[in-house]
């Protein structure tokens, strides 16, 4: 991503932004309210179209990207807000995630063609094991209204993990989870480095130092520091703009 | 000419009674997020109630006053009984409940009616206006309809816009929940809105008959167009409504004279169309770029 | 998990809703060989109306589009069978609905690629539009589609090789209705089945998670476009061959046969139904079928005068159709199910949602 | 003073808080502990009467608040900040506040908004827009602007540091402390993180499965490191 | 192989002509539409079979039967109409259909009622295609003059009279309009200046209105039904045009359109048949305008005897005349009537049968077509007055006649037809 800038209106959102995210890396975006990292975020998925800049991908730009051809590039993202498929079992919601990996289309599903059951069958182990791995398996008969918010963060994260990506971006993960959760996704975070590269907004500042190899810092949508967690802790403009003076 | 002038003025009187009906829905749609299709039939009914003051003697404004009156109360009723027993926030449920209403209402006036055709006054002339020798297709009740239609547009327009009881409506209509919290009696606000609604829609149902004639089904052509027209200004919107209403009176009415009466759906379809595929909120929609 | 379902219908889905289907068939030859011409006419009505409710279900249940129009599918399959029976030569029948199907397709991808950007009650006005403008068409093309008065349409020959063929597991002889119920019923089995099996498969998925969560699902790789006019186009489709075997059971193909009311019957009988599944599809047409006669029989033994009793269809059903949705908001289907999953589990879990963490 | 009585209450066969008592004083912050799903936020909801109890009562001074209704709470000077956002998006961010002093027309100018946007600057600029463009922790601090508009003498916050840049929080923390020292402001603040929330409320209230567990200075709980570990995660 | 299709066709089933009469019954149905949009006017016709069944049956009935008449609403929607009809001949078991009303409903099932053997007599429609094919639907006949006859007998009383006018068509989006634009035109093809036609349902008439006062027309022919008439009407005088109008009978009810206009004339008058004075139309039945005429004399006692709410009027006019018809046909066919029977019966004696209508039926072998003829009329002050004798003609190029073998015809005393 480079020299990326975004615009409404009168307002900037992101300003000439460059940053790259190395493979096995957690690449860490922080920044106060409005700073544009959830922009960042809709720039890279193609809801927001950049004013200037581009976006490269294994090296190769990525030229009107539309949301979703993410999935089919190995790119997945978790929502701010969650966005769980409310009226569909857990199971389902992790296998609409699943879907690059499918290949039958539209007449073997009409016909419920064996070919499509196999294929059925071979996603829906994947997605248990994926329900499996974030201790979640026990729920993928439930609706995902119905669970308790903890879980349904679970739940969010293993629809984005099922597809495989290459590069994971997680907006906010630990928004309103208690800190022995926190914990948790912090560890399940540096677990996932071993597949993918992770790109994560958050707020909490533990977490974003415990997990990060790199952090960015905006600020009214420029790059202000970049570095290692010890790097930004210490950045004198860090503090002033997001830290604030006596927290850290 | 003379063609083209009366075809452009009568377009514009039309559109200005679809631009009543698409008041009545838009007022609805913002008070409680509802497109209220039993509006036509409501409609109908206290136009019935008001002509049978008016045959009993009475003067037409007395009819009009109880037309308006009872239209509020309806809705009142209407929203009281009926929709606030509504559970689930499914759209397609609000959606057949009023169309469920549009049916009973319908065939409880059929009972009550009968379904014949009556004729409906007016209080103005009825006769165009002579400019010379040729007579303008505009008439004193045209001249009604048009004042009354703005007027009410500016009155929805200053409560949405600059009262705390258009912020209310609006914010009840929203979010049940939240707007509970910040003290607005949600019950109250959605009462109101219906209430509001139906005496719209009950002026729309006068004007649409005055001087014309009036049986049960009277209104149902109106839903389509109404609603048509309330689309088009973006549903959100008073003068949306109004111009909506407008662009397709006049449009209509240009096809039916020129092309053809078969063609005045098809041409009311592909206007719609149009715009949409533009913008698809409608011509008045504000745009909501934001998504995640 | 195997539950006794899974062995007695098979595990996959395409056996179990074969095994199903062939269960329908065997109900549908007995209820139509035990039962009159009248009720076989019946019968027919109710299999078409039920094909269109179906494809209507999907769109509407899986996919959360609203259309008030798939009158004007029906229309558009109507007029084609209508013209495919018209000449000297008519078209085998199969063919005749192949295309009634086909021709709604197409015309359901137009519709669909322009509905697939709009939302609520845009998309609801956009559909109502379009279920007025279509019959339009045939009164301005008068000369090749007949006009107001609409094309007649003959009712083809009974094949021998089927009459035969229910002679010989009957014993009865074939009448013209119950031909077309035969007729009709098969359609709606092969229908179902082919609904059913897209439900539960990946495209129906799909569909579901455009309806919950668009952005999330436009991350999870779906094409929202794309699966908005799939649904469409697959309701259309329904409609489209409904409306061939109305033309077909009607014997006729007129604009006044699809005015907006029958869009709006459509749509009201699946919500009365049971929205999102294809019973309460069926349950749903056999109440536009059977209620208005019930209900006007019900009148006149009451002794009302003709026209109150027949003002009385209408009142009962508005009246069925509010007490639904405000007293069983899931439909007669999801009442059902729902009244029997209380009394079956009593530890089950919650599946009300937390209104504060659904709220977008 | 805000008094707890035996309150009980759930969502249909769930029950989401059993028997729990406790008061909030007046002029204290008390915050409201516990795990994920302990019952925090049904005890707000209880309290503000978006949820009705089964058991139990709340009282508000001599006020008997457990029956009356929750659009009738904030004219009684009661303002809950929901969990999770609860701005109208689709209004303007002006009109989300203008809402906020619905309850107190008759008392004050125009000022007030002022003073708000001087507390959230990031609002300000977008005074006329529609609160859909906000970003997430612009939100919150629309939402805590908001219920401030009322000027409440009961303010009940859910959870409002989420998504809030760390600065923020710790502006928002000083501004309730000096609400609360200046006003006499009665605070019932729910977090997830015990530890700061621990360190600005005058009591605590941790809560289990939808029991109480224990109520006691925010000192004393902050110091019991059994507690800390078995319900706090710190 | 020995097809069960053919099989069919020798199933002693259908021979049972006798269907639906008992020794002490005929039951008959027929379609209407009671509610919807098609409803006000056209539900009270079977209202007005009805009070003329109960009449005869009051009075010993066809031959001992009384008449069961078992009344469907179509809500003018084929798709009903087919399955009404399936109800009334499959479940009712009807001996017959009839009156069943309108084009597009009827037509649909025509073939069903020819395939089934119903007889289906006396459609309310004046389509071409229920009497010109005999041989097609041998079941079936017209009763009112068809829309072609009527537009010859209007164009050629216009080209006498108004040679030099200017004339406009208004026409009804149908069959109804476009036979009748058939039949007008084959007299007065080069004096037709301008053709609207609207679309019943859409109340707007003004573009069209305005279209037809720009082609300058001073004679306005319209093919429309009551409302339209009206609303016709008060367009005109918004648009202050002002040619002189001819309606077809179907729209021209004086009572009925004048009640629909009256609040709308300003002034003193209030009363509405004011605004149709020396509007032109035709007749071919007595109508509620000719209250003194002995059929009418006739329709009021059986209304008030056996009527139900409302008053007499000229739908339920039409209504009784077409089941004076039925009654007589019946009794044509004899003490033990069958379907076959009263089909042959009309086809041998329908020509001669005496009736309220002005002009003899054209019942025969080669066609089924109903009332041949008409007389044209003026109205003043809500009375049709008589501008030519009774005119007959039949569709196609035959010759117009005068014709005055149904003239002075009066009801037999006791109101029943002889056999
Ligand atoms: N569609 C839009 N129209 C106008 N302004 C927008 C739009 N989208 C975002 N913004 C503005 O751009 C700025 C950046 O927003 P963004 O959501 O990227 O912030 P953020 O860094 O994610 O903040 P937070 O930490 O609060 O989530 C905000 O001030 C926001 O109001
Ligand atoms: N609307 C609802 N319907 C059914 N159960 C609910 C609902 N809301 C909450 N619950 C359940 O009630 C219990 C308490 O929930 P509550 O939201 O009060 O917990 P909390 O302490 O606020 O949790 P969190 O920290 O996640 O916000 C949980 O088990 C939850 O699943
Ligand atoms: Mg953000
Ligand atoms: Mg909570």
């Amino acid at each position: 991503m480079s020299g990326v800038t975004v615009t409404f209106g009168g307002l900037v959102a992101l300003s000439d932004v460059s940053l790259s995210v190395a493979p096995h890396q957690v690449l860490g975006v922080i920044g106060p309210n409005g700073a544009g990292k959830t922009t960042l975020f809709n720039v890279a998925c193609g809801f927001v179209a950049p004013d200037a800049g581009e976006l490269r991908w294994r090296g190769e730009v990525l030229a009107d990207l539309r949301p979703h051809r993410l999935a089919g590039l190995g790119i997945a993202r978790s929502l701010q807000d969650l966005g769980l498929f409310d009226r569909m079992t857990v199971l389902d919601n992790v296998l609409v995630g699943a879907g690059r990996h499918v290949r039958t289309g539209f007449w073997p599903a009409l016909l419920a063609l064996p070919r499509h059951h196999r294929d059925e069958r071979a996603l829906t182990d994947r997605a248990l094991a994926v329900l499996d791995e974030l201790h979640i398996a026990d729920v993928a008969g439930r609706y995902a209204a119905s669970l308790p918010y903890p879980v349904r963060k679970r739940v969010a994260l293993a629809r984005a993990l099922v597809g495989e990506p290459d590069l994971l971006l997680l907006d906010e993960p630990a928004g309103g989870l208690a800190d022995d959760e926190m914990a948790e996704i912090g560890e399940l975070i540096r677990g996932l480095t071993a597949r993918t590269s992770v790109m994560l907004v958050e707020h909490h500042m533990d977490l974003v130092m415990s997990v990060c190899d790199d952090i960015v810092v905006l600020d009214f949508g420029r790059v202000i520091a970049r570095g290692g967690p010890d790097h930004v802790r210490e950045h004198p403009a860090v503090l002033a703009a997001y830290l604030g003076e006596d927290v850290a | 000419m003379q063609q083209l002038i009366t075809t452009v003025l009568t377009g514009l009187t039309l559109g200005m009674v679809y631009a009543a009906f698409a008041l009545a829905l838009v007022l609805i749609w913002r008070a409680t997020r509802i497109v209220n299709f039993a509006q036509a039939p409501m409609a109908m009914i206290t136009t019935y109630l008001a002509l049978v003051l008016i045959d009993a003697g009475l003067s037409y404004w007395v009819g009009f006053a109880v037309a308006l009156v009872s239209g509020l109360l309806l809705g009142a009723l209407v929203e009281r009984l009926v929709v606030r027993h509504l559970t689930g926030s499914s759209e397609i449920n609000a959606v057949i409940l009023t169309l469920g209403l549009f049916i009973v209402i319908h065939a409880l006036a059929a009972l009550v009616f009968g379904s014949r055709y009556r004729s409906f006054p007016a209080p103005f002339g009825l006769r165009g206006f002579q400019v010379g020798d040729t007579t303008i297709a505009l008439t004193g009740f045209g001249v009604f309809t048009i004042v009354s239609v703005m007027v009410v547009m500016g009155l929805l327009v200053l409560l949405f816009r600059g009262t705390d009881l258009g912020l209310k409506m609006r914010a009840a209509a929203f979010d049940q929940e939240i707007s509970r919290l910040l003290g607005v009696r949600v019950g109250r606000m959605l009462t109101l809105g219906w209430a509001l609604a139906a005496l719209v829609g009950s002026l729309s149902g006068l004007l649409i008959a005055g001087g014309g004639l009036v049986h049960p089904s009277y209104m149902d052509g109106v839903v389509v167009y109404g609603f048509v027209a309330a689309v088009l200004g973006g549903l959100e919107s008073p003068p949306g409504a109004v111009a909506g209403g407008l662009i397709l009176g006049l449009a209509l009415s240009l096809v039916s004279g020129y092309v053809g009466s078969e063609l005045v759906p098809l041409a009311c379809l592909v206007i719609l169309m149009a715009v949409l595929l533009v913008r698809p909120g409608g011509l008045f929609s504000h745009v909501r770029a934001r998504r995640v | 998990m195997a539950t006794l379902a899974d062995r007695v219908l098979g595990r996959t889905p395409l056996r179990r809703h074969l095994t199903l289907a062939l269960l329908g068939l065997v109900v549908v030859v007995v209820v139509l060989e035990s039962t009159g011409q009248f009720r076989n006419a019946q019968f027919a009505a109710m299999a078409y109306y039920g094909i269109a409710a179906g494809g209507l279900t999907i769109l509407i249940g899986l996919n959360g589009q609203i259309s008030l129009g798939h009158g004007a599918f029906m229309a558009i399959g109507a007029y084609t069978a209508a013209l495919l029976l018209r000449g000297d030569e008519p078209f085998a029948l199969p063919l005749v609905l192949l295309a009634a199907a086909g021709v709604a397709l197409a015309a359901g991808a137009l519709v669909g690629v322009a509905a697939a950007r709009l939302h609520g009650p845009y998309l609801a006005g956009a559909t109502l539009a379009l279920a007025v403008a279509v019959p339009g068409i045939p009164v301005y093309f008068g000369e090749a589609l007949g006009g107001e008065q609409g094309l007649t349409v003959r009712v083809p020959r009974i094949p021998d090789w089927f009459a035969d063929a229910v002679f010989f597991v009957t014993g009865q002889d074939m009448s013209s209705s119950r031909y077309l119920a035969y007729v009709g019923w098969l359609c709606l089995i092969v229908t179902f089945v082919l609904l059913a099996n897209l439900a539960r498969s990946r495209v129906g998925r799909t569909w579901r998670a455009v309806r919950d969560h668009e952005v999330a699902a436009e991350l999870a790789g779906i094409d929202l476009g794309r699966a908005r006019v799939l649904a469409f186009v697959v309701s259309a489709t329904c409609a489209g061959l409904a409306g061939g075997l109305l033309a077909l059971s009607a014997r006729i193909a007129a604009p006044s046969g699809f005015t907006l009311t029958l869009s709006l019957l459509l749509l009201s009988a699946i919500v009365l139904g049971g929205l999102g599944s294809l019973t309460g599809a069926l349950i749903g047409a056999a109440l536009l079928t059977f209620l208005p006669q019930l209900v006007t029989g019900w009148g006149q033994d009451l002794g009302l005068s003709d026209v109150r009793a027949a003002e009385l269809a209408p009142l009962i059903y508005g009246l069925v159709t509010v007490l639904v949705v405000l007293f069983a908001p899931a439909g007669i289907a999801g009442g059902v199910l729902a009244a029997r999953r209380r009394r079956a589990a009593h530890h089950g879990s919650p599946s009300a949602r937390t209104d504060s963490e659904a709220r977008p | 003073m805000l008094a707890v009585e035996d309150l009980t209450a759930g969502y249909g066969p769930v029950t989401a808080l059993d028997g729990v008592s406790f008061t909030a004083a007046r002029g204290q912050i008390t915050a409201v502990l516990g795990a994920n799903g302990a019952g925090k936020t049904t005890l707000l909801r209880t309290i503000s009467g978006l949820v009705r109890p089964s058991r139990g009562s709340v009282r508000l001074g001599e006020h008997d608040l457990t029956t009356v209704a929750a659009e009738r709470m904030a004219r009684l000077g009661l303002a809950h900040v929901p969990e999770g956002r609860g701005v109208i998006t689709e209004l303007t961010v002006e009109e989300n506040l203008r809402l906020g002093r619905l309850v107190r027309l008759r008392r004050v100018g125009a000022g007030d908004l002022d003073r708000a946007y001087a507390l959230f600057p990031a609002l300000a600029q977008r005074r006329r827009q529609s609160a859909h463009v906000l970003s997430g922790g612009e939100r919150q601090m629309l939402v805590i602007a908001r219920a401030l508009m009322a000027e409440p003498t009961v303010l009940l916050l859910d959870e409002p540091s989420l998504g809030l840049a760390p600065r923020i929080v710790v502006q928002i923390f000083d501004l309730l402390a000096s609400l609360v020292a200046d006003d006499g402001l009665t605070v019932v603040l729910v977090e997830q993180n015990a530890r700061s929330a621990l360190s600005i409320a005058d009591r605590g209230v941790v809560l289990n499965l939808g029991r109480l567990v224990v109520s006691d200075t925010a000192a004393a709980l902050a110091g019991d490191e059994q507690l800390r570990h078995a319900y706090l995660g710190f | 192989a020995c097809g069960a299709g053919e099989e069919r066709e020798r199933d002693p089933a259908v021979e049972g002509s006798t269907v639906g009469i008992t020794d002490d019954t005929i039951t008959i149905g027929g379609h209407f539409p009671l509610t919807g949009v098609a409803a006000p006017g056209y539900s009270e016709i079977p209202s007005g079979h009805q009070a003329y069944y109960d009449y005869v049956n009051a009075n010993g009935g066809i031959n001992g039967r009384k008449i069961e008449f078992v009344v469907r609403d179509d809500a003018y929607n084929p798709t009903t109409t087919s399955q009404v009809t399936n109800e009334l001949v499959l479940n009712e078991e009807i001996f017959a259909m009839v009156g069943g009303l309108g084009t597009p409903t009827h037509g649909a099932v025509v073939d069903f009622l020819n395939g089934e053997k119903v007889p289906d007599l006396f459609v309310s429609s004046g389509s071409l295609q229920w009497g010109d094919q005999p041989d097609k639907s041998p079941f079936t006949f017209g009763w009112q003059p068809d829309y072609e006859i009527e537009g010859k007998i209007i164009g050629q009383w216009v080209a006498e009279n108004l040679p030099d006018a200017k004339v406009a068509l208004f026409l009804q989006d149908d069959d109804f309009g476009r036979d009748g634009e058939k039949g007008v035109r084959q007299f007065i093809d080069g004096q037709i200046v301008e053709v609207q036609k609207y679309q019943s349902g859409n109340t707007d008439v003004a573009p069209q209105m305005a279209a037809l006062q720009a082609s300058g027309a001073d004679l306005v022919l319209g093919f429309t039904t009551p409302s339209y008439t009206a609303l016709s009407q008060l367009v005109s005088l918004r648009l202050g045009y002002q040619p002189k109008w001819f309606y077809s009978n179907v729209g021209a009810d004086p009572a009925l359109v004048g009640s629909l206009l009256a609040r709308f004339s300003e002034g003193a008058v209030t009363d509405g048949t004011q605004l149709l004075d020396g509007v032109v139309t035709t007749e071919y039945i007595p109508g509620t305008d000719v209250p003194d005429d002995p059929w009418m004399t006739l329709w009021q006692k059986v209304w008030d005897e056996h009527g139900g709410e409302g008053e007499l009027t000229n739908y339920r006019v039409f209504g009784m005349s077409q089941a004076y018809t039925f009654v007589q046909a019946m009794l044509a066919a004899g003490e033990n009537p069958t379907r076959e029977g009263v089909v042959a019966a009309i086809e041998k004696s329908g020509a001669d049968f005496q009736g309220p209508a002005l002009a003899p039926f054209r019942f025969s072998g080669e066609s089924h077509l109903g009332i041949s003829g008409m007389q044209v009329v003026e109205i003043k002050g809500g009375v049709g007055q008589e501008l030519t004798p009774v005119l007959v003609t039949d569709i196609g190029d035959a010759p117009i006649e005068e014709d005055d073998s149904a003239a002075g015809d009066a009801p037999p005393p006791n109101g029943i037809p002889e056999g």
